[in-house]
């Protein structure tokens, strides 16, 4: 079959940002699919329009989620993407792989797919780009053989992520990759076979500074934190006052809540922090987190269908997040969401719109949380209080 | 489906993460001390221990070939023991224990076509999403904009150009946001304009009417007989183009050449840093759909970080610097026009309305 | 008729403030209306319940307001009170009275009702507070009589009501004692006939610290502002210093908009200013509004029922508003206000939350209003737009 | 009716203000230069013409008697050649051109049981309602609640306790808030705690079912027949006692002489000065109703008002100092006790939920 010209995404090998078209030009000559796809692709940018057909249910056997079902509705001219299925591999946590472990997912998809992929997907998971039907349980059983399994999909729970951590970061207030794991392993049925109302996502952060953008992007997001006071090395301080930096403007001033001053010295009002991280970020050898680390869980983020997006909203102020037993506790908690949630949660509804639909505070009854004013930026303005029959007095 | 192998392994999980950790993490897990970014894309964290790991940080387009996963792995052997990351937004970190090889390892990158930087106060890569690449329910490509934008502002990406602060650009070809894009500093976001034009010949096929009523989040889609058809109707100005009916009916197409385009929204965040995170707010309504390279989108975003740089201070994120200017001076020094779209019309409308006589003149 | 002994409410006879039962007392001998009030609200204190039924429709000839029907559950036993409606009287602009008028109106209620007021109503009316339905005509005929005429309620315009502007205070921006009296004397007939979907009211302050309250209390709130430089009298401002006035402090630091230095000298970046008055308020010597003065319009605040309360927001940032041509547009504006209310709004339905409800885009277009980033706190953040079919370039 | 007069005089209007204004205030009207507050009480205004205008400002029960009205009067004639005025928050203001008949003023004002104050960064009068005085609507009284917590307030009203700032208190007797009591420092508010009891025989004389049904913020008013009357439901979850039924329709009474009470509310504004307006929020759910003289509701305000005072800055109103301090400081401060109650679960809850990890922990 003769290459179809594509003139206008050739236009897109040029320039200095890496090109995803000449990540498809590095397959092309080998994979039809992938000659298919440029093709169609070319067609999308002269008609400025999208060719693929509504997705059908396709997958793994035993398995709801994990793969996207994708069908050309230009299948005549491109009969090589008429199928161009994805699959979504479950990430190790914190994205680290060996180049043997690359290796071997490059070579599986090389022989059940287009090659294609993307490094990663927006929830984590590594996403293997185009195939059809008839390749899924093949590629799947390779992938299962070298170790690795599919992510989620559909109403599943979604593969967790987390943020690099422990692993390499000076910040962490808990084990985020271990977490995740854990999570991932746990709930290994609810990942693979959708029993929800709609997906649920979990993002593990170290660290206020949130780098995996949980409390945007995850129904559970669990954000390390600390209680005590930050620890300060006052030699350090002053060096980082004499290479020049100015400590008043760039910490001092921006601290939120006013709570430093800098007199030589510097100085934490602990009780006022409010753990943005502002001033660690600045002087990462001078300031460390307390030693009395944990997390704070936040409920409820999701994108704008339908109520409009959602932040995740506190629920547990703080928790202690490190040894079997506070996972437990935790995990025990996650189920009971979960069981409220099914039990009460609208087709396509997300746990944050429940919240919103039903009320926090008989969430919060619900799943045995105590109303907690850290769970709140202001209480209530309105004076439409649902006064329980026994709790008058409250 | 194909058939099932003889023994099948299910539910496993992904690999234990401590498998793919190099040597140095494992030594120093939890025990790493500060960091310091050396240079544009390289930074070092030091451990208690005083072991001292160097990153350095490459750009991705995310989309890539298991050619270009080879040639990693295949660096990540010659330069840091066979061991790599990627990122939460999608580059991919070398992990190096030996500081003399980092300019060799970035001359090999450049030489495949791949720059570092994106650390610190600069851009990085723009977290995306499908598009005409693989999504149904894409307005806008994906991959393509982001290519043209990042083409734009690889100065800021690569340290040439100064930012006040880390600056993120994200974008999401439909409403559905899978580039959660509603907190990012810049977000790039496809649009329809247009309500579905319904099949009524085959809804009642594909679709359940009582699930695609229930879909529209405006209560715009009404059970309706057409044309002797088992249908819906779409009470057309209630309609804001969402697609949550297209989402669980593909008889509701709302794919359009001509009335599909972009939309940028400023000011969000994420992180804690200083000021809590924050919704991006709307910039500008709508840009035509113009590949190969929307030159009206990179226009846009080039503009508004060029007066975010040039105006805000240091450590004000978008979003800082536009709370702390107001909103009427944000439109005035972007040059961009306000229009009857920025002002909020869905359910808590309200809150965003001026609620107080704080307002500023402009003195001429 | 024995009085009925009150040692409850008697208790509030006593303390240092004044007291509202010593007022019933000063009446109670000569007004058997008064002493059945009394009774009965000493049965309410004992019983911690009202004894007022739900008002029915009373008032004078030809107007459908100004009078609030109440009846006691109690007549039995408080005949007197049987009947006890309440007539709303419009106040004179800005409050103020001569000892003459005052007369005047206390020797109508003496003939005419209880000799209760309310010295003013929460609306801003004279309250005359119980009497009978016979006498609402002959009080009403004394009243016009004496050049005073009835307020409103009911989904009647509600009488417009002023801070004491101009008459007293050095901020006034506008003179908010003419407008008021102007818009009241122009809308006569929207003031004593319901012909709107529920009630609309003005306030009149002449400069945004508000003094009447109209951003919380009014549909139509008309805060005084200025456009231009703030007037400094550095003289004044080195006495204050001198006299000891922390200008950092004080002045300096608590500027909203951090647009004040001082260093001997005051300097205002005035085009950052955001009008708050803080700066004024504490130096009235020093520190005046510019000379370009005029006002910003605020419509459609509320108490809870039914959607939450609602602030007024902005929908004009600046108007000038002293001449006959200016009040003249501005009337205009109300009217067109008016008329979209009048055709679009439910039943019981503020002018407020109809802009809630069809939004406030399509409210601007229909009383031809160009859309300002002045009347927004922060542009929409949900993707929800209404593109119209004319205006995707928009 | 009673029948009406020969010749009938209507829409006449209030009388033209310039007639009631002092010499002074015409003459100087619109060209006041500043004012000084000289003591707790009495302030001057200074005029561009040097006139010197002097106010005395007295309490007010609002709740007058036309005794009284004469009795300012006749203090109008004595001190203020015949003029005075009431404020938006119904104190009485002589206006004086002789700073000597101040103190007389005062002497005569006492005399009657009317003090001075009320000025500047004090406690003014608590703008209030009807309560059992004449409205049917009233979940408890206005005028002996507002006595009772002025009462405990007079040292603040007085100036002899010092305040940060303004601090404005408001009572209303149900949720329609004649007091408007939602942009207050410090707002008590009348509360249901119960669903209205339908009186069934009734309802269909008294009122429309369609409107009744329709005057329900929450949907849980249905038409229903009951014991053969045409009457409503009210499903009893779903009500949060605001009454709205009840004001339209009399047969929906909520009264109750053990279940109705007071809820306090804090840190509302109305002036622009610094801070934007803002609403007040909920401080406590519920307290009885105690005639005579609301020891609980008296108690709760001091306190907050103690507390506040001896916390917050200069300049800080209630709303402001709150802001700065967080609600869980607030709580701990006072005492008061958090409870589901005060969590948002009205249609906008969402706005105030916590949406960051911005906590603080007390250091102990
Ligand atoms: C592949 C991926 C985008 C990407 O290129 O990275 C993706 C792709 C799709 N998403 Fe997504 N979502 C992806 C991450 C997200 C995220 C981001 C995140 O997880 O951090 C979000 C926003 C966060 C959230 O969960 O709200 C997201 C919010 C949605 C929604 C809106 C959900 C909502 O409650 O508002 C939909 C619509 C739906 O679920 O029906 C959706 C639906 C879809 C579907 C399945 C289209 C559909 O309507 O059925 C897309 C399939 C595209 C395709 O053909 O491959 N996707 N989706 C991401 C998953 C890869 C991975 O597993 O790693
Ligand atoms: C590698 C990565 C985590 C991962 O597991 O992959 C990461 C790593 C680091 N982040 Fe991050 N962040 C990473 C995504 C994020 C995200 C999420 C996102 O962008 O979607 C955020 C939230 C962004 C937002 O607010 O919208 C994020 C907000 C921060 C902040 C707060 C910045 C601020 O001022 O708001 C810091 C602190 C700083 O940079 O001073 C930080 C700091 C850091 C430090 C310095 C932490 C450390 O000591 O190791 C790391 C490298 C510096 C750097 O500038 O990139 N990281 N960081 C992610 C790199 C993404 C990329 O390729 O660019
Ligand atoms: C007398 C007065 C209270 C007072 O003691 O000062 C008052 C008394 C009543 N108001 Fe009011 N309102 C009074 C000022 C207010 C205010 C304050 C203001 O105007 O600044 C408000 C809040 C602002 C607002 O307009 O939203 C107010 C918001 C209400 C509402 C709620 C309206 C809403 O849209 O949410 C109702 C209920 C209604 O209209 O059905 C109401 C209804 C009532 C009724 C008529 C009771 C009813 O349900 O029918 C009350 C009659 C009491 C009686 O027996 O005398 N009253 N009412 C005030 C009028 C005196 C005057 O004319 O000067
Ligand atoms: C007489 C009166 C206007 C009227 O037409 O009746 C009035 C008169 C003055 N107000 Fe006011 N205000 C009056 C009600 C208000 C109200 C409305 C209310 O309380 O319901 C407010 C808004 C309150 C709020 O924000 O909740 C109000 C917020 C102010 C402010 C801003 C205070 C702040 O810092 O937030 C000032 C400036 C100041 O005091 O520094 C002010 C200043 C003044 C000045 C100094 C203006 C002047 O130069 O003449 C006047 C006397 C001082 C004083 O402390 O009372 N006036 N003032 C009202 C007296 C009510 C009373 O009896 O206490
Ligand atoms: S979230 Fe915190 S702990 Fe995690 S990588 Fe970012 S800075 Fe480090
Ligand atoms: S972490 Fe943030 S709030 Fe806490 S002291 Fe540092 S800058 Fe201030
Ligand atoms: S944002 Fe929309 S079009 Fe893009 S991948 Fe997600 S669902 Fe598909
Ligand atoms: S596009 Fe959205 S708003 Fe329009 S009909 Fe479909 S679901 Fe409703
Ligand atoms: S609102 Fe302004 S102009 Fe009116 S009395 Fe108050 S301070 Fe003076
Ligand atoms: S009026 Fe307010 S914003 Fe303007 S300069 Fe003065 S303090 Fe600042
Ligand atoms: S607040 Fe309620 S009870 Fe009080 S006067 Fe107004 S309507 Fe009547
Ligand atoms: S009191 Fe309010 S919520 Fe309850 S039934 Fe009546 S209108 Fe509905």
């Amino acid at each position: 079959m003769a290459k179809r010209e594509t003139p206008m995404i050739d236009e897109l090998r040029k320039g200095p940002y890496p090109s995803f078209v000449n990540e498809m030009y590095k397959l092309q000559g080998r994979k039809p699919m992938v000659q298919d796809l440029l093709g169609q692709l070319e067609d999308s940018y002269e008609q400025r329009i999208g060719h693929w057909k509504h997705g059908g249910i396709v997958g793994v056997m035993g398995y709801g989620g994990g793969v996207i079902g994708r069908y050309s509705d230009l299948s005549d001219k491109y009969p090589n993407v008429a199928h161009f299925h994805t699959m979504r591999i479950n990430q190790p946590a914190g994205w680290f792989y060996t180049s043997q472990a690359l290796r071997t997912l490059a070579d599986i998809w090389e022989r059940h797919g287009s090659g294609l992929t993307n490094m990663h997907g927006s929830t984590g998971d590594i996403v293997f780009l185009g195939t059809t039907t008839a390749e899924l349980e093949p590629t799947f059983a390779e992938l299962t053989a070298a170790g690795f399994d599919l992510g989620g999909s559909g109403s599943c729970m979604r593969t967790p992520s987390a943020c690099v951590g422990p692993a390499r970061c000076e910040w962490a207030c808990y084990d985020t990759l271990k977490l995740c794991y854990n999570l991932t392993q746990e709930f290994q049925d609810e990942l693979h076979r959708p029993m929800f109302p709609y997906k649920f996502k979990f993002k593990c952060a170290g660290c206020p500074n949130d780098c995996v953008a949980s409390i945007a992007r995850a129904d559970m997001s669990i954000i390390g934190t600390w209680k005590d006071a930050i620890q300060i090395d006052q030699a350090e301080v002053e060096k980082y006052a004499k290479a020049g930096l100015d400590i008043e403007g760039a910490v001092v001033a921006k601290c939120p809540s006013q709570c430093i001053s800098y007199n030589g010295k510097l100085t934490i009002d602990d009780g006022e922090c409010v753990h943005c991280m502002h001033c660690l970020n600045v002087m990462p050898k001078a300031l460390r987190p307390g030693r009395e680390r944990g997390a704070t869980l936040l409920l409820g983020s999701k994108a704008p269908i339908m109520e409009g997006a959602l932040l995740s909203s506190v629920i547990v102020p703080f928790i202690n997040i490190d040894d079997p037993e506070e996972y437990e506790q935790f995990k025990e908690l996650v189920r009971r969401i979960w069981e409220f949630w099914d039990e009460n949660g609208k087709n396509r509804e997300r746990v944050g719109e429940l919240i919103q639909r039903i009320g926090m505070p008989t969430f919060l009854d619900a799943v045995g949380l105590d109303p907690e004013p850290e769970m709140i930026s202001a209480p209530r303005d309105n004076p439409y209080i649902f006064f329980q029959p026994e709790g008058e007095e409250a | 489906m194909a058939e099932a192998p003889a023994k099948r392994i299910t539910d496993i999980g992904p690999p234990h993460f401590e498998k793919f950790l190099p040597p140095i993490v494992k030594k120093n897990y939890g025990k790493w001390k500060y960091h310091e970014i050396l240079k544009p894309g390289v930074m070092v964290h030091t451990a208690e221990s005083g072991d001292k790991l160097y990153t350095v940080r490459a750009a991705s387009p995310r989309l890539i070939a298991v050619d270009t996963i080879r040639m990693f792995a295949d660096l990540a052997d010659k330069y840091c023991g066979g061991h790599l990351r990627f990122t939460s937004r999608n580059n991919v970190e070398f992990l190096l224990t030996d500081p003399s090889k980092i300019d060799a390892l970035v001359a090999d990158l450049a030489k495949e076509g791949f720059p570092i930087g994106g650390l610190g106060a600069q851009i990085s890569n723009i977290v995306h999403t499908q598009g005409w690449v693989h999504c149904h329910s894409a307005a806008t490509d994906a991959s393509g904009v982001v290519k043209s934008v990042m083409d734009a502002l690889m100065p800021y990406f690569k340290g040439e150009k100064r930012l006040p602060a880390k600056t993120r650009v994200a974008l999401a070809c439909c409403l559905n946001m899978c580039g959660a894009v509603h907190c990012s500093d810049i977000a790039i976001l496809g649009v329809h304009t247009r309500p579905p034009k319904v099949k009524n010949d085959v809804l009642k096929k594909l679709c359940e009417v009582p699930t695609t009523v229930a879909a529209c989040p405006t209560g715009a889609i009404r059970p309706a007989n057409v044309d002797g058809f088992e249908s819906v109707t779409v009470e057309e100005q209630l309609c804001m183009y969402c697609a949550n009916c297209y989402t669980v009916c593909p008889a509701m197409p709302l794919n359009n050449p001509d009335t599909d385009g972009l939309s940028i929204w400023v000011g969000g965040k994420v992180s804690n840093a200083r000021s809590e995170p924050r919704f991006s707010k709307l910039a500008i309504p709508f840009l035509p759909n113009n590949p190969p390279r929307w030159p009206e989108v990179v226009q846009a975003v080039t503009n508004i970080i060029e007066v975010y740089a040039a105006n805000a201070r240091n450590f004000e994120r978008i979003g800082d610097w536009i709370e702390r200017i107001g909103w009427p001076r944000f439109f005035k020094l972007t040059g961009i026009q306000f229009t009857r779209y920025h002002i909020d019309d869905f359910k808590h409308a309200g809150w965003t309305f001026k609620r107080s006589a704080h307002i500023k003149f402009d003195q001429d």
